[in-house]
């Protein structure tokens, strides 16, 4: 096994920059590369990139794979269009949080019965419907979760209090009266919103 | 548990295995942790699951299984988890009434005529057996395949210049709370998950109270500053009711120097 | 500009697999190329990735590039966690709906002779490796479950079909028993493998 592949492979799963003192951490003691035989290695990936369409390069916390800017007119458009929907696990934690919060991940987990991926927790705060509060002053800290203004904005709402009650939820038929097995396909967990976040999971 | 020691004491087979070395016999001065039988039936996945494990044991053929043998073993593990008043599943149950159903059936002496017609008790039993077997190797073959973020990770390169603002999906208020509603119903189910039911406007208040604390330079805030004089009653209702369930919640400190004095808030969080 | 490169530049930038028509979809109109030419590229890609860490798969839902298995050794030093392991009921269930289905909760529980948990059921629709396609006009109309692309994509399969045979049945014949007392004899009934074989699959 080439200590050159080593690297281009941790290099390529990373997802994000990695250092050479991670790079080394890569391998067990016994057989961990110095510096320089790992810098020297990257030197060879960084010249094999010459007529590829990606490139070897050093940011400020090390080094990671990038696509050349040249090719960024085709590869965008891979994001051009459609929105993908939200899923199911996405939509229950946002309730948990606006329904009890302030809440932890912990808490949202306890009610569901199941892990939240960080994913869920992270495109709810990129869109700016949740957002950390502080953190609970028990064993982990767990971030505090409440929801924003944006998200009242989003919802036409004033207050939280425009919602429907807790008590009243569960009489109220929210349910279109016709295909609800067609619905219930399409609640379906859509694409994409756990994949990356697997390690997350524990187990059942 | 001292007197169920002797109703134990009959197993034949191997008992427990310990390092390997399976045990036929319990010496009379063991002690049995209270859970390692539990964490040896939790091994099994369910009563074929048992069967299997018995069969495969004692190197016997699924299809000629000595059911007198098996079930005798069977029920006796059977017993063994009951005497240790362990809780099993009803599953174990039905089985042990379905194998000392086989055993009184093939026991039961036929008439001539009767066999062309009818199968071997244990048919149905083996087909089971089988079944089963073959997805639990299933599941072993699937479980060996190569998989993301165990044997393969994605090779992936990032793209910096634009990253395309990605149109975000559209969420209706009614798809949130149909979600909400079926954790609920599920919630219900299992009714250990209390949700509790205060109004939203006390949990509103008790996220702005924290925001409120979290944002001021002063160490504490006083109680009027969560609520104004145009909120009449009510807010000042909704909000006392916010601080308490905040302090019963361990989010916040709430200090009065003396009786009928101003009330103080503290965050405890950071 | 080479469409060998733009193609291996959107496969690194896309976080999962791509379709050949995906892969199209990058080209303006004016010079799409067709899907031979796509093809040949990804043929010359995959053959300049020989000596490399990484490889260029095609899974159900489109090609991926993925670090070779053979330094996953290395690769997973990068983070602490380790890869989940999933537990015997999740695998066993998962196993069933993958080789039987479309198959329901009360088909599963009969082959494993004990109950299926909600929370295996649903660690498996939230993982997307399985879906509800329907429900069965029986008693209670359960939920039908189908594997998903994403399960296939997961397990690097393009097909279910590529899953490993299942064993197959043996022949219940059941041997003349020697207990003579008993006197079954060599009339003791045979029952020939009744059970149904199995179904063809598609892929959803």
């Amino acid at each position: 096994m080439e200590l050159k592949q080593i690297i281009e492979a941790s290099l390529f799963a990373a997802n994000e920059p990695l250092s050479i003192v991670e790079l080394q951490g890569v391998f067990l003691l016994e057989d961990r590369p110095d510096k320089h035989a790992v810098h020297d290695a990257i030197k060879q990936l960084q010249e094999e990139c010459l007529l590829r369409s990606i490139e070897l390069i050093e940011v400020a916390s090390g080094y990671r794979f990038q696509v050349k800017s040249t090719y960024s007119p085709w590869v965008a458009r891979l994001w051009e269009e459609k929105p993908v929907k939200y899923g199911r696990a996405l939509l229950e934690t946002l309730a948990i949080i606006a329904y009890q919060q302030p809440a932890t991940r912990g808490e949202v987990e306890e009610i569901r019965g199941v892990a939240v991926s960080t994913n869920i927790i992270r495109t709810l705060q990129e869109r700016e419907w949740v957002r950390v509060i502080g953190h609970k002053e028990v064993p982990g800290r767990p971030a505090l979760y409440v929801t924003t203004k944006e998200f009242l904005d989003y919802f036409n709402l004033q207050t939280l209090a425009e919602l429907p009650p807790l008590a009243s939820l569960l009489d109220i038929d929210l349910q279109p009266r016709t295909n609800v097995q067609l619905n219930l396909g399409d609640d379906a967990p859509t694409k994409k919103d756990t994949i990356q976040n697997e390690k997350k999971y524990s187990s059942t | 548990m001292d007197n169920t020691i002797d109703n134990v004491l009959p197993i034949q087979q191997s008992l427990a295995l310990v390092e390997g070395k399976p045990y036929k016999d319990l010496p009379d001065d063991l002690y049995i942790p209270p859970d390692a039988l539990e964490v040896f039936l939790e091994t099994f996945e369910g009563p074929l699951d048992l069967l299997l494990y018995l069969i495969k044991h004692q190197n016997l053929d699924i299809l000629d299984i000595p059911v007198l043998k098996i079930t005798q073993q069977y029920i006796e593990y059977i017993e063994l988890m009951q005497n240790l008043r362990m809780e099993l599943a009803a599953e174990y149950l039905v089985m042990a009434a379905m194998l000392a159903e086989i055993k009184s059936k093939m026991l039961l002496p036929k008439k001539v005529d009767e066999l062309d017609d009818e199968e071997d008790p244990r048919a149905e039993l083996i087909r089971r057996l089988q079944e089963y077997e073959r997805f639990k190797r299933a599941a072993d073959d699937i479980d060996a395949m190569p998989r993301l973020y165990r044997d393969n990770y994605l090779a992936t390169a990032d793209l910096i210049v634009c990253k395309i603002n990605k149109p975000v999906p559209d969420v209706e208020l009614n798809a949130i709370l149909l979600a909400f509603q079926d954790v609920l119903r599920r919630a219900e189910k299992f009714s250990h998950h209390q949700i509790q039911r205060e109004p939203l406007s006390v949990r509103e208040r008790m996220s702005t109270i924290l925001l409120v604390l979290g944002d001021s330079a002063q160490e504490f805030l006083g109680f009027h500053s969560f609520f104004t004089v145009e909120e009449g009653k009510g807010g000042a209702v909704v909000t006392f009711l916010a601080i308490l369930e905040l302090s019963k919640e361990g989010l916040i400190d709430i200090i009065q120097g003396e009786p009928m004095s101003d009330v103080w808030l503290k965050p405890i969080i950071d």
